[in-house]
């Protein structure tokens, strides 16, 4: 081999950096971030899609993963993607400390989206905590594409749930608090039943707990293999692009990596051990 | 982009100078096993094209689907893995992956993984020919079955005897790689020298582990698990420049690298090449950035060549680099023998 | 300020359970060798007499003044040293710093540092009546003169034989302090553990370098230095996570701690009680926050002792645990001759 | 022993949080930091002594290490300090990031300050770089004292020096750039022999190279040991309190630590190697 030759190769990055333009808070202590993001990036954004945010200063190697954060809002005409952060751990404080006019180092979108079937006329999504994200830019998508969305929401209390406002007018919103301030009182799990027959697909994205209920709700109440279900599950994410193996999720088909095959897998597709 | 005038410094290394076969690599930067899965996830993050070589995820006799999950937890400036070498096995991968790699530009280098000395010959023989593959890289941090289940890396006897079965078994480039939970790493380096390893790399993981104090146990299913990234620096580059002091085959520095003063550190300690694992996780472009950054590095200090900053910090490279030839010590005998 | 109120959980740790003239601590929070000096240092930034114990710098046989400059650099999340164990000598210090610590209510614990067996055993025969010191602790990551500098803590027999020569010089409590660079360091502790060590401490530093690549060559004067901090937390929780489900002595985990949370992984790990080194440089209240913050941990998840979080998340501490004493024996016999 | 027994035991921590309340820019990159601190510890400072700052976020282990600032104002009526800040590594260039309003984590002051003899009445003071932030404060201090100062400063360009209206307007400034846009083109120290007779004390603090020099200038000009000279060195600093024995200062009475018995040296007291 000549290891002088020449090579042709094209290839784009996904890595960008995106400068914050706003901060707002959002739900709980919960807030949005929107950052500048190359065209291609913000055009090729799909609901269920995440990006990973380098979480951390350039001077300093620690902590050193990137943070998955689903896309909230891709926004063609200002060229920017919004990302929906709660205080969790290090990385997330890291990011909520940030201001405006910052760069953020990032890269995306990846992943696997959510899938509507073209013969999909009614989504019922079914959120927990910042599972509210990737499902409001779901609800939006379908909403645009003339098709009916129920959005059930869960959370402790009012404050804890996703503002009307950010959901598109023709979306359903009903939600489910803990101790009654708004809505049903108990689990967003409780009130899925009333939605099941009119549902052709459900998707949601939560805590784990919530998926295994939901998983036992759907059981009970499902007729054959209507509604189909989609969920967008949470794996912390070295590589994000499939390289290194760390994300996985056991499913009938073997081991899958929740970066490039998931975030979103069919329900019945996964083992739930 | 790189550059391409003709003053360039030359950046080109081989891995493999006993061996016919050869390993020319047009850069020294490597992506490291299990951190580049096939070469064609990072497709859309680099330009795979442009790397001197890159490494294969570690493949088995048989396929394996790995370690439970949680696998990975983040560490201060570093992370932990338990995979557990999740492959399709020898024969599926000979299947998959290298005709893909056949019409690539970059040579590919395969990481083999076993549990004893006949199961690495056998793996060897397999690849022997297998157009696609330019050269094998043995992971002797396994544990041996027969030796109940101690790592053959940690043995510079059991290190030989891989060495030399898989030597039998292939004439392809072979690069041994070490372990740094060995008691010496020098001595299991002298060992795999001795038995026809054409390179060493170093250093894999070292074993660690976090607890999970809410749940009240091991964060990883697996309990322990493999500690790399810019942590792991330091005890790496140590390691580097004892082995590259004491070997004569060349050494592939890797643990921890994230920038070009890194790899530059690697290369003055005295490795050839250098390979690149979790700092490519977080931020692929690092590949990119090694390539062009220890190019510009070499060209500001008017440097013609790569070669001449490697092991210019280790005082035994330099040493050895002051070694009489033969010719020469007949004249200066008499210094020798007072 | 800690708890005062009669629910305070109790933190009490014996760290010399078989030994007569017993360590008691008030709390399991220990600065660690090298990073507290003799005690007074601290004393503007801490309330020493809060601690459970301190261990004072390395003391060897003849005063040191250490290793040229830069004995120091910083690394990822960590820090290599290589002081060369700057101290007065054995001698200066027993004039010197005991009686100063005589009216301290808190467990002074001293290190020594020697190059050969009877080198250590002379200091522990000196330190053996000295009122103020509390305790020793053997550091046995030194060089053995009389085995080529080959480290003492390597080797099972080595340290053996270093333990049994201090245990013979001296009924003090004795802590052995065990090196990271043992290929297994479990046999190690049991070979101490078997000579009559009070406790062991693990883990000392892990030898690492760094180049400056301005310069051409390594940046501390000494070329190696031992690496210290977060960085290596997950290797030091691992070992003491190993030793402590191997021996029946207490384990003082260390390396890498700054958080309370880190100090609870530690004794999970089966730790009895902690040492903590290079965070206290950056942040000395980390050492008051730690006490208090580990108490405030267990009283809030209503832990009436530390004793009850010791090695839970440790299986074969779990299993230990579980293992019948002899009475129970006899009437289980047959499930265990099955 | 009662280890439970109640411990009287008085100490005050040197560390505190001080708020940045002012950020100027004061010489080439190099900028003014100002942040509030304990009435104790402004009152207490002295020229020569330190801070160390912690120079990472409080979610990261790294850059783990305090870094060194010489205290450039301690200012009693608004409580606060101020250091000179250039940008060179990993934590001068977070420290540099900081905004008003940030929080830092410092201790101090440190260290062992430049000693003014009773007796004397003219300070040369010699600068190079950031060393002209101590310089400074001791400049402050003797003018209000009733001495008489002379503050040679030394940088490549004019741009590089301290500006006049930061010291005192008693002092007499006397600059040396290397390209001749201020004062003497050349080198400070080739200045120095002009002052060194009428000089009682000398204060130097700069850069190694810079310290040999002017070593050799004194001895080839000085009368007896007049006048004497201190010098404040810059070494890595861990702890800053004199524990971990790697700030060492070779001296004729042994290795000296330059955090508590430094960073001020006799210059002949230093062994030069
Ligand atoms: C597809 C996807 C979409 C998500 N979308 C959102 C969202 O829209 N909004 C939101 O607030 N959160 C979202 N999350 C979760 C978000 O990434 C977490 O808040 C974050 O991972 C927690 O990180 P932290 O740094 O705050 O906490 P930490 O405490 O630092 O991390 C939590 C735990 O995970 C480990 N960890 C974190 N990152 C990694 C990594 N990269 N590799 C290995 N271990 C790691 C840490 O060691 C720690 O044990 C999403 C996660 C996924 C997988
Ligand atoms: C007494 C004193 C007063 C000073 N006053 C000033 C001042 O007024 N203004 C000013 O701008 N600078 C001052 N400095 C220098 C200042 O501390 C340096 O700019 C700083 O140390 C360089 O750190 P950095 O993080 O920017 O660079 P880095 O590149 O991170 O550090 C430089 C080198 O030092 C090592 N290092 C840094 N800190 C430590 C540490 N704590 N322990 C071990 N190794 C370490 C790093 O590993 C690296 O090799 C002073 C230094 C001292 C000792
Ligand atoms: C997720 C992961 C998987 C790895 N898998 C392998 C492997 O299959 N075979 C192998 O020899 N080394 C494997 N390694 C070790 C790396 O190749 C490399 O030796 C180590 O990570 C140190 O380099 P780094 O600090 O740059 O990551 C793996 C490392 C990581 C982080
Ligand atoms: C500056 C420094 C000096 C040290 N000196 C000694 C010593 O004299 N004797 C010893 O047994 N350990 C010594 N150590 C090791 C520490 O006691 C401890 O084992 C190690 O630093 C790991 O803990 P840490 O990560 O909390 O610092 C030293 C460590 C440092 C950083
Ligand atoms: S995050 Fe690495 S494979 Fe998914
Ligand atoms: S910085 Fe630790 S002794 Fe000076």
């Amino acid at each position: 081999m000549d290891v002088m030759a020449k090579t042709e190769s094209t290839f784009s990055t996904r890595e960008f950096m995106g400068e914050i333009i706003r901060i707002e808070p959002v739900m709980g202590d919960a807030i949005l971030t929107t950052f500048t993001a190359p065209k291609k990036a913000v055009a090729e954004a799909r609901p269920g899609q995440f990006v990973q945010i380098l979480s951390r200063e350039p001077t300093a190697y620690d902590p050193l993963l990137r943070r998955p954060y689903s896309v909230y809002r891709a926004d063609q005409k200002a060229q920017t993607l919004t990302v929906l952060v709660r205080a969790y751990g290090r990385g997330s404080a890291w990011l909520m400390r940030q201001q405006e006019g910052v760069s953020l180092d990032v890269m995306g979108p990846l992943g696997a989206p959510f899938t509507v079937r073209p013969k999909t006329e009614r989504l019922l999504t079914v959120a927990g905590g910042v599972g509210a994200a990737p499902l409001r830019m779901l609800a939006e998508a379908a909403i645009r594409d003339g098709k009916q969305v129920t959005y059930l929401m869960g959370a402790n209390d009012a404050d804890g749930l996703l503002p009307a406002r950010e959901l598109p007018d023709e979306v359903e919103y009903v939600v489910a608090t803990m101790d009654g301030s708004a809505g049903h009182t108990g689990f967003v799990t409780d009130i899925i039943p009333a939605y099941l027959q009119w549902a052709d697909q459900v998707f949601s994205c939560g805590p784990e707990p919530m998926f295994r209920t939901l998983r036992a709700v759907i059981h009970q109440h499902r007729m054959g293999d209507r509604p189909d279900v989609q969920m967008a599950v949470e794996r912390a994410m070295p590589c994000g692009i499939g390289a290194c193996l760390g994300c996985v999720v056991e499913t009938r088909r073997g081991m899958r990596t929740a970066c490039v095959e998931g975030p979103v897998f069919e329900m019945d597709e996964m083992l739930w051990g | 982009m790189g550059m391409t005038h003709a003053n360039a410094p030359d950046m080109v290394v081989d891995l493999a100078p006993r061996n016919p076969r050869e390993l020319v690599l047009r850069n020294p930067v490597i992506p490291a096993s299990g951190c580049f899965g096939y070469g064609q996830e990072f497709a859309g993050s680099v330009d795979v094209q442009r790397l001197g070589a890159f490494v294969s995820k570690g493949i088995t006799p048989k396929s394996r689907s790995g370690n439970p999950m949680p696998r990975i937890t983040e560490t201060p400036a570093g992370m932990l893995n338990a995979i557990g070498l999740q492959n399709p096995g020898i024969s599926g991968f000979i299947r998959k992956y290298p005709p893909i790699w056949l019409s690539w530009d970059v040579p590919a280098i395969v990481n083999i993984s076993a549990k004893s000395v006949e199961d690495f010959a056998m793996m060897a023989r397999k690849l022997d020919d297998v157009p696609g593959v330019a050269a094998i890289e043995v992971n002797i941090s396994c544990p041996n079955i027969s030796a109940g289940g101690f790592c053959f890396g940690w043995d510079a006897a059991m290190s030989a005897d891989v060495t030399q079965k898989v030597r039998a078994a292939t004439t392809l480039p072979m690069i041994v790689k070490l372990s740094p939970g060995a008691l010496d790493i020098v001595e299991i380096a002298q060992a795999v020298e001795a038995e026809g390893a054409d390179a060493v790399s170093l250093i894999n993981t070292l074993v660690g582990m976090e607890i999970d104090i809410q749940r009240q146990r091991p964060v990883l299913a697996n309990v322990t698990g493999g500690l790399s990234g810019p942590a792991v620096r330091p005890v790496a580059l140590r390691m580097v420049y004892q082995v590259a002091g004491s070997v004569d085959i060349p050494v592939i520095g890797m643990g921890g690298i994230a920038t070009v003063a890194d790899a530059l550190q690697f290369f003055m300690a005295g490795a050839s090449a250098i390979q690149v694992g979790t700092a490519a996780f977080a931020q692929p472009r690092v590949l990119m950035d090694l390539i062009d950054g220890i190019e510009r590095w070499l060209a500001a200090r008017g440097h013609s060549s790569l070669g001449g900053i490697v092991g210019v910090a280790n005082e035994r490279y330099q040493l050895r680099r002051q070694t009489p030839r033969a010719e020469d010590l007949l004249t200066m005998e008499s210094e020798f023998t007072r």
